[in-house]
């Protein structure tokens, strides 16, 4: 049995979200894969945005930051910076990340730090009550798209992919144990990882666009999902409305402490 | 598959933490056994003895609600 | 009349804001008094307990929150524990008897019923307990016509489920007779 | 939102009201980015402004919201933003553009508690210090505040007015229990609303200059795309909108920046007074407060307590002069609010020190009782 | 003979820009497309950030505003959505756009709103005096980066593409002509249309890389840049160093500002 | 910046006096966005840094700047960031969060003039009443200021030993005068610097509670990666660190913010002072201000003119009590100020309105020089 | 070609704004026939007769110093 | 002595600045006395005038700028036009003979040197225009010793330049000495 009350702040529970949110599901992922890497709680940094998921600090026994609108990644580049052997894990929802927090997103996938994202990405802002956001795919509805939305959504991994991410995947929260293998790699590769995780939120999106059951969005992950594979060999057509998951891009590129460590034993030689 | 099969045998016991569980029926949904169903708008365990301790309900529960031993 | 001032409360979900707009609209566009409606919002309203208040008056309304219950509606333990205090002396405590089961002590009035029972039986669904609630509390408190609840239930709820609402109050009005006269 | 057939009434929220407020004072453009407790004023416009031929954008972030603001209000449009107090923060750098490049445009700021993230669903006043002092540099601001979803309404057109009227951008002032109180509105004829647009150059592209200085000191910017090309600019420019580096072009501009709000305070200032005249206490009050003071001075009175209250619409420019007249006749002042003083102490400078100013401060998230202040009238006179 | 005195300010001439800076030459090219296309002066708006290359509105004879360091794009965009028969031209330097502006820039690409974005690149903070930039090439200098930039550069075009820009070229002040073919078919496309200049700047940047002449730096960039077509056949080893120029994107995309007026329609016959 | 052999006196800029001090202060930290006229804080700290094991980062923006300098502060590194108004616009929502979180940490705001853009290369003191109300909500902060590149290294010092005495942010507010005048600047021996370091908890983990409710009201937090495990957010919170919607935290919370500054007023404030005791009129001057204020004393008291001058070193907490004292014994007060009058009206309030304070602003981006003050004190005299 | 040979026929006017001209260089060194030179820290024209109108001086200047009717 | 003021102009690019930080520089850390040095920031520093000040005190120095020059250098016409009228009653004005022909009215002592061309005569390079005109004012206003301004020089100039430096030092000093014996 694996024991989650080793790594939860059990006080806090039950926790705020709603029933069938998929943020729950994607905490005892990382959870496991934590423990499976037998990481220090001690030296374990979360920190996240503002939003529902941004929650999830409150609710992990490790160093927890919860920070300012779209800014994780800002902060967790200062904490990284500052004292590099820590574990420093980013939580963002798709409206923290790619609406406001958008610049720090490119900027830390272009600089490469050694950062571990888990983004949340439930096609709406949850915590504000669903408003539209960067991810809503094109016609869905929402408080602020009440036709439906106009708008063409980000593609987030692709996103950080051009800016220069090492490690770039996509996991759901329906096909969980393949979700939890994504957060373990992410956690050990050297540099920034990025998990785009689907993760429902039937209270502001799923209401909104007949999906209201927490069920009907599980189903709805299980139906639309594509293994990468399966996906590059798949035809535009068949490609429309699918999402594929799995690693996207995994390379090895120079990690931006371990560089500056570099310029620092260069600097002081020539000094 | 001789670990499955052992154990199968042994049967699971099914816990449910009652005051988390907020009903969203995604174990219940996605049980392949039909172990468990919703009752008062919570989570209940129906047939223990059809468990094949797939761990999914667990895994899946957003709520640390549920958890198979 | 001076101010009046009620207070739904439940848990998220079960539709009290609505049930709290619309009795507002009742009293104000259709009977033409005043009153003003708030409810809580934040992390409560998710979930955890939720509440919607309504004060009415025949003159301003200044203060719009309700610290002094003329009228409590309970659907959940937790609401009902947590908000009875504010209820005034001779206060109307109204209940879901199925849900809430330890009840406060204290000079008021108490109504039970099960509501929630009501609307399943009623119309078969429990998606309707709040106007339910909403027919027991019109029958009990007095302060707004049934004639301006319904045009406003009729205003306010989703095209298709007029009739299904029409129903679910019909039954609440018809419980709240029955506890009035019991 | 639910209107009687035969009347002009409805049910609304202060945030509904205030979209009502714009799209009536003429705003046909929205950009903004969602936060709690001002999110309604963006969903109700999402909903009509494109029915009515207006632009709605949810913006990446407030910054760009303010942007697209400006941008909008220079092709002539009336543009609004909405937001609270982290959003207000981001906005601050744009702001201070609108103000030195003298573009109409509202902002609303639905105050929540803080600093920070605070306690964004509960009530406060804390940013009323901001709204004045927020962006870098000297300039001047009006702002506006409300009390009710009906003055919400009016005091949304007014800052439109006042915007268009100084070109400057006009700063409404909301509190959480106005922006979420539902209640009774009663929206005038649209035929009898004052509205005012901005003006246009009266004269022919070769001898328009943007930024002439005119006596009422307020510039003529005439919408891009009308055939006066000019250039806009947040450096310090002369009349041409060109940068300068002179000393007396800076000079003239910075100074006109403020003199232009200050020389209008007697067409901008609007108090609502109640049973002043004989008060020996008035009670300072603004926003959800106010309502609870009307309450105060009704029980005071009751008690034959002689108590007024002044409530400022406009909370800057701060009403000075009335507020330095009324400590002629007065003993105290009592000054509820939402926050640790902060009005407080404009109070106290206005009135010269002469009277005491005591303070009743409340910041747990809840709201001032009529109680509380009563209680507060009684101790001090 | 091209009469450039149509379309300038010339009582704000002799520019500030630096003796040998590429910015004028762009601005000229710009000129030569807008008299090609016919472009109205009335009709036509220029909006830019702050920094060197965004001082080119004080130059060009249309209605211009020069706005906050990094916001052009969220300002152009009010400008164009508020009035789209307007031609809204974008410029920007690197740091404008891809530092503090990154977030707009993605977000403009995204919607594919109808912007003609001249993103002068000359890989450093021109006006602040030669701060590192996000296009700083590993190793340069600058005077905060005065061991040499150890961050990566983004790739601009490629940041723009996966955002969703249907149209994105690179050009430069050598080649001028072509720059200036590249600039009217930028100006003729509906959506959002980025065209990366490569524009020397010899006083921040050659300066310090021993670039310190005008002449040295135009040279660097005819003996580095390599056409679309023949950089797509090379090795990536042959890759290295260079910068290829063209038409990199050039996509048929709803465009923003059309969309919005669909919807308009759309909600005004449903009333 | 060249250095004497024998002795310790260098020749430098106040921006780069900035840096030295930061560096004696223990600062290993700085995160920030260039900007005129504040770059050669960053340029300075760019080079010196890496070679005491420093980090230095180059954000893509100024929110970014101050995000990454309070995320290495909770590290237990000292860090700062620097500035200029429209940078300082935008980092306020997030200083509102160090606030609030209560994350020791230095900005550094090279004023210029303003609004917007401004004048980037010209001085101004325009942004001191933004630093006191930039970010949203309640809250206090301590602000410093200097008038040479020697109190400039001095104050920088100073500023780090406030941030980890008080667990806040600190702002230094300089000019650009002050920041690029290149003049005689003495480093001690570090070793007789006061350096002050945050606290470390005293107790084990179990029993640890970030923000315990203690006698001086500040809160200790200790570095992540110390085995203390706990939560910081911008919400309002309680001892623990996690969010609160009680209303008893929420307010304990939001007035022990202020409280632990203003409560420490006897140990924060510092002003210099000179010939203050016999004079009739006192001059409050600040930053380069304050250099042409010792000059008029000295041209006035050189015709008789009984005249001193009061520089305040931290501009916030203001020096009430200070001002009040010196209310008593003076005629007037002469407020020269590189802005419209933004600290004339907190010497009036201070001064409890006793006494006439005569402002005298400029505004045109040249520095007020001696003989403009002492031409205001004959005419106040 | 014969467009290009008759304008090459007819001398070209190399006109030279000279407040304008900030002395980069740029005509100079990227002129295909040499007819540019620097003196005193600007353009000057030294070989007007060697001009083949090929414009590139005029659209290489940043400064709209230069032009070639 | 109480207070000197200079101020070297030019345009962007000539050097002056540094000349500036090297005077102020030998007067503090090799003279031991006082001295502060500002310039010019802004579009003016680019391209256009541009200025380097250097005020001069056995005292304090509380105003920074010179606004009543004792010695004005001008390397260009366009400096000399807007800066001569700040120079005091009997100040000294140097002046490149090649660039200022436009010699303003004033009462002030005028020294007049092709300064430019004293550079690329002395050592072939007109980069080292602002030390040939270091060494000429060191000479001429006598404020600040000679071998001060060559320690500041040698601490301050790229290395490997030194020598060359030194020799438009020298260049400057004979070129003042002739000045004011002349
Ligand atoms: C500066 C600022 N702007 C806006 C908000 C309001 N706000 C809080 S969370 C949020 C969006 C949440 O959406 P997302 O990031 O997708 O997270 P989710 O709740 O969906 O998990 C917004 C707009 C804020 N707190 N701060
Ligand atoms: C908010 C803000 N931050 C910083 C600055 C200072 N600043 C002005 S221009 C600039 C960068 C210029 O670089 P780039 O965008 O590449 O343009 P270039 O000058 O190189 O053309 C900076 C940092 C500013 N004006 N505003
Ligand atoms: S609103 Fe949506 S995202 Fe937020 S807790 Fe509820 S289901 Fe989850
Ligand atoms: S472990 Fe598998 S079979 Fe057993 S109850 Fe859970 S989901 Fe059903
Ligand atoms: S998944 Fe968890 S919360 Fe949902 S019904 Fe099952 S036990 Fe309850
Ligand atoms: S500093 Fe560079 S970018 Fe700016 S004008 Fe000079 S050469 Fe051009
Ligand atoms: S047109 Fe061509 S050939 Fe003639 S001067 Fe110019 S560059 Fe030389
Ligand atoms: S290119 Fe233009 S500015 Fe440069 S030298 Fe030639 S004419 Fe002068
Ligand atoms: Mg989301
Ligand atoms: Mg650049």
């Amino acid at each position: 049995m694996f024991d989650y009350l080793k790594y939860i702040r059990e006080w806090n529970f039950p926790h705020i979200w709603c029933s069938g949110c998929g943020d729950g599901i994607v905490l005892k992922a990382l959870i496991r894969s934590i423990d499976k890497l037998g990481i220090d709680r001690d030296d374990a940094v979360m920190v996240s945005g503002i939003g529902c998921s941004s929650r999830t600090p409150g609710y992990i026994d490790i160093n927890t930051l919860h920070t300012t609108h779209g800014r994780a990644l800002a902060f967790a580049t200062g904490v990284k910076l500052a004292n590099p052997k820590l574990h420093v894990i980013v939580v963002m929802g798709d409206g923290d990340a790619t609406a406001i927090g958008g610049n720090h997103y490119i900027h830390a996938a272009r600089r490469n730090i050694d950062l571990t994202v888990l983004l949340y990405n439930n096609y709406i802002y949850g915590m504000t009550g669903g408003q539209v956001s960067p991810t809503t795919p094109r016609g869905m509805r929402a408080s602020t798209a009440p036709f439906g939305n106009q708008e063409p959504p980000f593609n987030i991994a692709e996103l950080a992919k051009a800016a220069g991410a090492s490690f770039v995947a996509r996991g759901d929260v329906y096909y969980v144990q393949k979700l939890e293998k994504i957060i373990t790699r992410a956690l050990e590769k050297k540099g920034f990882s990025l998990v785009e995780i689907l993760s429902p939120c039937p209270t502001a999106y799923g209401r909104r666009n007949r999906m209201g059951h927490p069920v009907k969005m599980m189903e709805w992950i299980r139906d639309n999902t594509v293994p990468v594979a399966k996906y590059a060999k798949m035809t535009p057509e068949e490609r429309e409305g699918k999402v594929c998951t799995g690693v996207i891009v995994d390379l090895d590129l120079p990690e931006y402490t371990e560089e500056y460590e570099r310029l620092i034993e260069k600097v002081k030689a020539e000094k | 598959m001789a670990g499955d099969q052992s154990a199968a045998k042994q049967p699971a016991v099914i816990k449910v933490t009652v005051e988390w569980c907020k009903g969203c029926e995604i174990c219940v949904a996605f049980c392949p056994k039909h172990v468990l169903e919703m009752e008062g708008g919570k989570v209940s365990v129906a047939r223990p003895e059809d468990c094949n301790k797939c761990m999914l309900c667990e895994l899946r529960c957003p709520d640390f609600a549920i958890t198979i031993e | 009349m001076d101010r009046y001032e009620l207070r739904l409360s439940g848990s998220g979900g079960q539709g009290l804001i609505l049930a709290g707009k619309i009795l507002a609209e009742a009293v104000v566009i259709y009977d033409q008094r005043n009153a003003v409606q708030t409810q809580s919002y934040g992390p409560e309203a998710r979930g955890g307990a939720s509440k919607a208040e309504v004060v009415i008056s025949d003159g301003e309304i200044d203060y719009p929150k309700a610290t002094n219950l003329d009228l409590l509606l309970s659907l959940t333990q937790e609401s009902c524990r947590k908000y009875s205090c504010d209820l005034k002396k001779g206060g109307i405590l109204i209940i879901d008897s199925k849900a809430v089961t330890e009840i406060p002590e204290g000079e008021y009035k108490l109504y039970r019923a099960p509501i929630s029972d009501i609307a399943v039986e009623s119309v078969g669904k429990a998606v309707v307990t709040n106007i339910v609630a909403l027919g027991i509390l019109t029958k009990i408190a007095g302060v707004v016509s049934e004639e301006a609840v319904r045009k406003a239930i009729l205003a306010k709820v989703p095209r298709g489920t007029e009739e299904l609402n029409m129903k679910a109050f019909d039954a609440g009005l018809k419980t709240g007779e029955e506890l009035l006269a019991s | 939102m639910t209107r009687k057939q035969s009347q002009s009434i409805f049910m609304m929220q202060g945030n509904q009201a205030c979209a009502e407020g714009a799209i009536l004072a003429g705003c046909r453009f929205f950009a903004g980015y969602p936060i709690t407790p001002s999110s309604e004023i963006a969903e109700t416009l999402a909903v009509k402004l494109p029915r009515i031929d207006g632009k709605f954008i949810q913006m990446e972030d407030e910054i760009g919201a303010m942007g697209a603001v400006i941008g909008a209000a220079l092709t002539g449009m009336k543009a609004m933003t909405a937001t609270s107090g982290p959003g207000f923060s981001l906005k601050q750098e744009n702001i201070g553009y609108a103000c030195m490049a003298e573009v109409p445009c509202v902002i609303v700021d639905v105050q929540r508690g803080g600093p920070s993230t605070g306690t964004p669903t509960l009530p406060a006043q804390m940013d009323v210090q901001q709204a004045r002092w927020g962006t870098h540099g000297d300039h001047s601001i009006i702002v506006l505040t409300a009390s009710s979803a009906q003055e919400t309404f009016q005091n949304t057109i007014l800052a439109f007015n006042f915007a268009e009227r100084y070109m400057t951008p006009v700063i409404l002032l909301l509190d959480e229990i106005v922006a979420h109180t539902t209640e009774r509105v009663v929206l005038p004829d649209p035929e009898t609303l004052e509205i005012v647009n901005r003006k246009q150059p009266a004269v022919p592209p070769e001898e328009y200059l943007p930024y002439r200085r005119t006596d009422d000191c307020i510039p003529i910017l005439a919408p891009f795309g009308t055939g006066y090309r000019y250039n806009v600019t947040g450096l310090c420019h002369n009349e041409t909108g060109f940068p300068t580096n002179t000393s007396q072009e800076i000079e003239s501009q910075i100074i006109r920046l403020t003199e232009k709000i200050e020389r209008h305070r007697g067409d901008i200032e609007r108090n609502r007074e109640i049973l002043l005249e004989d008060a020996d206490v008035a009670i300072f009050a603004y926003g959800a407060v106010a309502r609870s003071a009307r309450s105060a001075v009704r029980i005071c009175r009751g008690e034959g307590i002689k108590v007024g209250l002044i409530e400022p619409v406009v909370l800057w420019p701060f009403p000075e002069e009335r507020i330095c007249e009324i400590t002629g006749s007065i003993k105290a002042f009592v000054v509820p609010e939402m926050n640790l003083g902060q009005m407080a102490r404009e109070v106290r400078l206005a009135s010269r020190c002469a009277v005491d100013v005591h303070e009743l401060h409340r910041v747990d998230g809840e709201p001032i009782t009529p109680t509380q202040i009563a209680d507060m009238v009684r101790e001090v006179v």
